[in-house]
């Protein structure tokens, strides 16, 4: 009897051990973030028109690299086109959103067609994470402008959509919902990381072969991470046309697509505030630098070169160094890198 | 070695941290008037943005060396839209919030300025320098030569010629869906008929098919409506396609020194429609624009060793229209628009201005003429 | 019809042979990092502009502007390799994708600031249009029935594949995978300004110029399972030959959906390079 | 007792380019039984294993699993079904705590019942699974941090938290120091009392014929008869 409530009480611990186990591993430092995070969504409301507009374009940024930062850095894929689901997403929000079906019904379509969209060319990115899946999310993003911009009668062709509704009707709403969804999203990933396909799909990053020794089916992990990835992209769009008022083709080009992983990566990928370390660094980065115009991507190169060489946590993993060698212990592990075995 | 690599990175971001010192230039004293420019200084329509870039900063030195605004310096606060509509929203969000300038001027790119349209609703007042983009509230303003105009001349032209059908090649982007939508409109003005129409991306490599398409369908003139390298390999396959047929181009290759490089493979006869800063030099020595673009170019050649471009010109007139304005009725928004709308006959740079209420483009089809290119070079066709 | 198919074909070929040469530039990089290479676009814009500006502004003659171009681009290749590569051979693929991404950058951030944003038409080698096309395939295919012949014959081209392979195992054989590496990285470059040179005329330059050429090169690799330059040439030439026709024969708005269409198709069901 | 037959391979034929690793064999793994394979390099003993797990497919023969035809079946399933296979690096994911690595095994569709209460159990066996071999301690430290003998037994957790019917061990004993070889004799044998067939391929002969009654010699691709008792196999014996 007593044995048993012993063994009883150290699996439900163990249970906590686990959960701390992939907070741990998604860099969230228990309460005080959580508290951080729950804050995030109040700041709209303090800021002026600025700040709000600031706040607006961030939170999409954030959201959208929230996402990739999942497929990136928990599953191992390499996706070069997360800007062809956003903008799957902005035109299926504002196409419905046109046709009279309720904003946030519409941005739930918007979702699902991204994630749909993502379903479909999942059979090319999941048997190659790395090339096979950098060239056909590049693929997608040229076939979603070219047919935008084809179909001009349906989506007014490269001159855009004008007068896209707004998602809620209410000043300050615009800059809101990105970061509760960038905080609702937070919490379902380090949820769902934590689940047993959560922790499949880790392994499968990590070693895909060893995993499937396991029992892993690596493949629909890395379908399933694909297509939490698209979703997230596909309402960051929604929420890119319904504040914006206003899309076109050229707002979701592989320009933006890069500029997403190079925050996951320069943020530090895999991290729960990785995206938006990185979001906030790309998008304020003009404003630092803005001098400097003729020298921008030249600039932009040489940043990227700097974080991929010296510090592979990103500015994540940077910033947990420092603290931990301020603080003088050991506090967290700086997130591992993929375990990749030649 | 990593740390070599790591040092002589740094010192490469320290020197181009140290060359980009802001560009002010402020010799009257007193409280600078501040005005925005949002142009695509990298990006696909950079070549365009540097040009607006160039025209804006060679007005700022001659405003501010002939006593700025009312005494006050002129004080231009750049932001680089990067050629994407998101970036242009957000400049011009920080522009107006932030640095409280009290006009904008730029947004190079249809979807920049439709992004903007909205933001700018309630003021400042905001001169678009984008030619194909019609401005849709009160506060904004366009900068050159609407560009259905132009496809009007070249359909007045060729209706006066006698041709009767006509084909256009052009960019799947928003360039070549205003060029369309003009082409067809003016065409059908002009008796004329477009007969096809075909695209190609700006990044292509060859034209062959769609030159062949058109070649096939025997037209009386070919419009190729595109900027930059893409016209190269268009004219290499007109030319390797043997297609003798009048062929017209944009005025947005005017300025390029590619035009020049361009003449082996140059169509027999090659036409563009342009402003008159575009061909000052044929003007009659008595015509207005002329002595004033003869300084203009000269200057801008000696501070940019570069010919000046298409877009040179607007944000220079642009620039040149509101300080006027400001010295006449002060900075307030309203004021500066019943001002502008009240110029007629205002001579710039690229024509002959007159604004009303409906005509927020001030340029119009008198501003504009053929120019036959030969060998690069430009002059009035008739 | 007939005519517009004989033209499109052309075309397409003339194309898909530029396309070829830069996947052949993906394939010979990737021996040596495993993964695709995202700077090839800029090697051959940069090789291009620097014959350019020799031919153009030093006054060299083109014949020996030529080698000299093509031996700045041996030498920006092992540039790259060696400040950007080196450091993170070991780390995993994604990271060495992004690090090529930032070699990119930098070159074209260095040629947008000596060049500026104007397109260039480099001087060409040969008169006439014909001719400047006929070069340009028949380059495209002397350098892959020479890619294939020194990679499969050769012993540094053993090397390299082998280094592809698997660098472990290589550099247990006593392969110096290393120089292997540098061997690569110079003769993509090498490769990249020679079609450059040879194909500048035909597709013009400009700093920007690489992003599109990249996206048709990788296609062709990897429908080639980045392996084998014959069928890195061949789909290189499909490629080229399917955006041609669809224009051709259907629409030339709708001609980079159907070509990428069918990219995403075959690499659902495309079996080279599998991962489990 | 009835010998069950667990995994049996019939005609299985592999060939690379210029050479045949696996030129018709033949063997059936029995409930209860282990079974050691031994030979020199080269003779196509890691294929066979590749081949029996689904790593890699058969050119010619089929494997069945329970009666059952597995021949073309991906190796996840394969695991799934209870086949456990190790490799010389073990199947350690340092992105993963050491628990998550044990659990990490757990069934797909777990038995019916309670969400929480299935969990909680699943933990338990795990960590029970951790207990055996010695890495309790260590459940909750990020895998990463595990030793490499660590990790090798922490496979074994793995392997046992999996219930196999079949478990396919190749070269179980490198990376093992002595302490940790005896943790893997120990789960061996429980996993044979348990009914489970064990194959066993291994240089290692003394730890081959510890744990094995019957020891095979594979050699050129063939598996050739019983392996001379006690001797060492020596590499020139064939293959390359």
């Amino acid at each position: 009897m007593n044995g048993r409530r012993d063994v009883g009480v150290t699996a439900a611990s163990a249970l906590r051990v686990r959960a701390w186990g992939a907070a741990r591993a998604w860099g969230a430092a228990g309460t005080p973030s959580i508290l951080l995070l729950l804050a995030l969504p109040v700041l709209p409301a303090l800021g002026g028109r600025y700040a709000q507009g600031v706040l607006t374009d961030l939170g999409q940024l954030v959201l959208a690299a929230l996402g990739l930062s999942f497929l990136k850095g928990r599953a191992g894929v390499l996706c070069l086109g997360q800007s062809g689901f956003l903008a799957v997403g902005a035109y299926a929000y504002a196409l419905c959103a046109g046709c009279g079906v309720p904003p946030l019904l519409a941005a739930a379509i918007a979702v699902a067609a991204s994630g749909a969209v993502a379903l479909a060319i999942s059979p090319a990115v999941v048997k190659n994470p790395t090339d096979g899946a950098a060239l056909a999310t590049l693929a997608l993003v040229v076939v979603v402008q070219s047919l935008v911009t084809g179909l001009r009668g349906v989506t007014g062709g490269a001159s855009g959509m004008r007068n896209v509704p707004p998602l809620l009707a209410v000043p300050g709403a615009a800059a809101f919902l990105p970061w509760a969804a960038v905080v609702a999203g937070m919490l379902f990933l380090r949820w769902f990381s934590a689940t047993a396909t959560g922790r499949a799909i880790r392994a499968g990053r990590d070693d895909p072969r060893a995993a499937a020794r396991c029992g892993v089916n690596v493949r629909a992990g890395r379908r399933l991470a694909l297509v939490i990835c698209a979703m997230f992209g596909g309402l960051a769009g929604a929420m890119t046309g319904a504040s914006f008022g206003f899309i076109s083709p050229d707002m979701f080009d592989i320009a933006l697509a890069i500029a997403l992983l190079v925050m996951v990566v320069g943020g530090g990928e895999g991290v729960l505030a990785g995206p938006l370390l990185g979001a906030a660094f790309i998008y304020f980065l003009p404003d630092i630098v803005r001098a400097s115009r003729d020298f921008q991507t030249l600039l932009n190169g040489a940043l990227l070169l700097l974080v991929t060489q010296y510090c592979p946590g990103g500015m994540a993993g940077m910033l947990s160094a420092a603290a931990r060698r301020v603080l003088g212990r050991r506090t967290r592990s700086a997130p591992e890198k993929g375990g990749w075995s030649p | 070695m990593k740390r070599w690599i790591a040092v002589v990175i740094v010192l490469v971001l320290l020197a181009v941290l140290a060359t980009g010192c802001p560009k002010k230039a402020a010799a009257p004293s007193g409280e600078p008037v501040k005005v925005g420019l949002l142009v695509c200084e990298t990006g696909a329509f950079s070549s365009y943005g540097l040009d607006n870039l160039n025209g804006a900063l060679m007005f700022a030195e001659d405003c501010n060396a002939a006593g700025g605004v009312g005494g006050r310096p002129l004080e231009l606060v750049v932001y680089n839209t990067e050629s994407t509509p998101a970036r242009a929203v957000a400049g011009a969000r920080k522009l107006i919030a932030d640095d409280k300038v009290v006009a904008l001027v730029g947004l190079g790119m249809v979807s920049e300025a439709s992004a903007a349209a909205p933001l700018v609703a309630g003021g400042p007042v905001t001169f678009v320098t984008c030619a194909a983009y019609q401005p849709e509230n009160s506060m904004m303003f366009g900068a050159g030569v609407f560009v259905p105009l132009h496809h009007a001349c070249i359909c007045r032209w060729l209706a006066a010629r006698g041709v009767t059908q006509f084909a256009l090649l052009t960019t799947n982007d928003a360039t070549g869906e205003v060029a369309e939508a003009g082409l067809r409109r003016n065409a059908g003005q002009s008796g004329l008929e477009l007969s096809i129409v075909e695209r190609m991306n700006p990044a292509d490599v060859d034209a062959s098919a769609q030159v062949a398409r058109i070649a096939a369908a025997k037209p009386g003139a070919l419009v190729v409506w595109v900027v930059g390298k893409p016209l190269g390999v268009a004219l290499r396959a007109i030319k390797t396609a043997g297609l003798d047929v009048p062929v017209f181009t944009s005025h947005g290759n005017r300025s390029l020194e590619f035009l020049r490089s361009l003449a082996a493979i140059e169509p027999a006869e090659f036409y563009m429609p342009c402003p008159v800063d575009a061909v000052w030099e044929s003007l009659p020595t008595a015509h207005p624009a002329r002595a004033m673009n003869a300084g203009f170019s000269a200057r801008y050649v000696k501070k940019f060793s570069k010919i000046p471009g298409a877009g040179s010109t607007d944000a220079y007139d642009a620039l040149a229209l509101l300080c006027q304005a400001f010295a006449a009725v002060g900075t307030d928004s309203a004021k500066v628009v019943a001002y502008l709308e009240a110029v007629k006959g205002y001579q710039g740079l690229a024509g002959t201005y007159d604004f009303s209420a409906e005509n927020h483009r001030g340029l119009g089809p008198d501003d504009i003429m053929i120019a036959r290119v030969r060998a690069g070079v430009l002059t009035p066709a008739d | 019809m007939a005519g517009l198919l004989t033209s499109a074909a052309l075309g397409g070929l003339l194309a898909g042979s530029v396309f070829a040469l830069v996947g052949l530039g993906v394939l010979l990089s990737a021996t040596a990092i495993r993964t695709v290479n995202l700077a090839v676009g800029e090697f051959y814009v940069l090789g291009g502009l620097m014959f350019f500006s020799l031919v153009a502004a030093a006054g060299v003659p083109p014949l020996l502007a030529a080698p000299l171009a093509v031996a700045a681009g041996a030498g920006c290749g092992l540039l790259v390799e060696r400040c950007a590569i080196r450091p993170v051979r070991l780390q995993p693929p994604g990271t060495i994708v992004l690090v090529t991404t930032a070699a990119a950058w930098m070159l074209r951030g260095t040629a947008q600031l000596a060049w500026g944003r104007d397109p260039v038409a480099p001087p060409a080698l040969a008169g006439g249009q014909w001719a400047q096309a006929a070069l340009v395939i028949g380059w495209a295919i002397a350098a892959t029935v020479a890619l294939e012949a020194w990679l499969s014959r050769s012993h540094p081209g053993r090397a390299l594949r082998a280094t592809a392979d698997d660098p472990r195992a290589a550099a247990g054989a006593g392969v110096d995978t290393t120089g292997a590496a540098r061997l690569a990285f110079a003769l993509t470059g090498a490769l990249l300004a020679s079609s450059a040179v040879i194909a500048g005329p035909v597709t013009f330059l400009s700093y920007d110029g690489g992003v599109g050429l990249l996206l048709r090169g990788i296609g062709a690799a990897l429908i080639g399972g980045m392996r084998r330059p014959l069928l890195v040439y061949l789909g290189g030439v499909a490629i080229g030959l399917v955006e041609s026709m669809s224009a051709a024969l259907w629409s030339s708005l709708y001609k980079d959906a159907v070509t990428f269409c069918l990219l995403l198709v075959v690499l659902c069901f495309w079996r080279g390079g599998d991962e489990p | 007792m009835v010998a069950v037959t667990r995994l049996c391979a019939e005609g299985l034929v592999r060939r690379f380019p210029g050479t045949v690793a696996v030129a018709g064999v033949d063997i059936a793994l029995q409930a209860g039984q282990a079974l050691g394979l031994v030979g020199p390099n080269g003779a196509g003993k890691t294929t066979l294993l590749d081949l029996l797990s689904g790593a890699g497919r058969p050119d010619a023969g089929r494997v069945l699993l329970a009666g059952r035809d597995i021949t073309g079946l991906a190796p996840h399933l394969r695991a799934r079904l209870g086949v456990a296979r190790t490799v010389q690096r073990p199947a350690w994911f340092p992105g993963l705590t050491v628990l998550e690595n044990v659990l990490l095994g757990a069934p797909r569709r777990p038995a019916p019942g309670r969400d929480g209460q299935v969990r909680r159990d699943q933990v338990r066996r795990a960590l029970d699974e951790l207990e055996r071999v010695g890495l309790r301690g260590l459940a909750s430290r990020p895998g990463g941090e595990a030793s490499t003998a660590a990790r090798k037994r922490g496979e074994l957790a793995r392997v046992a938290f999996m219930d196999p019917t079949v478990v396919l061990l190749d070269e179980p004993s490198a990376g093992h120091d002595q302490e940790s070889l005896l943790v893997l004799v120990a789960a061996v044998r429980r996993w044979l009392a348990a009914g489970a067939a064990v194959l066993v391929v291994d240089h290692d002969r003394d730890l081959v014929n510890a744990l094995c009654p019957t020891v095979l010699l594979m050699r050129d691709g063939r598996i050739v008869g019983p392996a001379p008792a006690g001797g060492a196999v020596g590499e020139g014996g064939g293959g390359e």
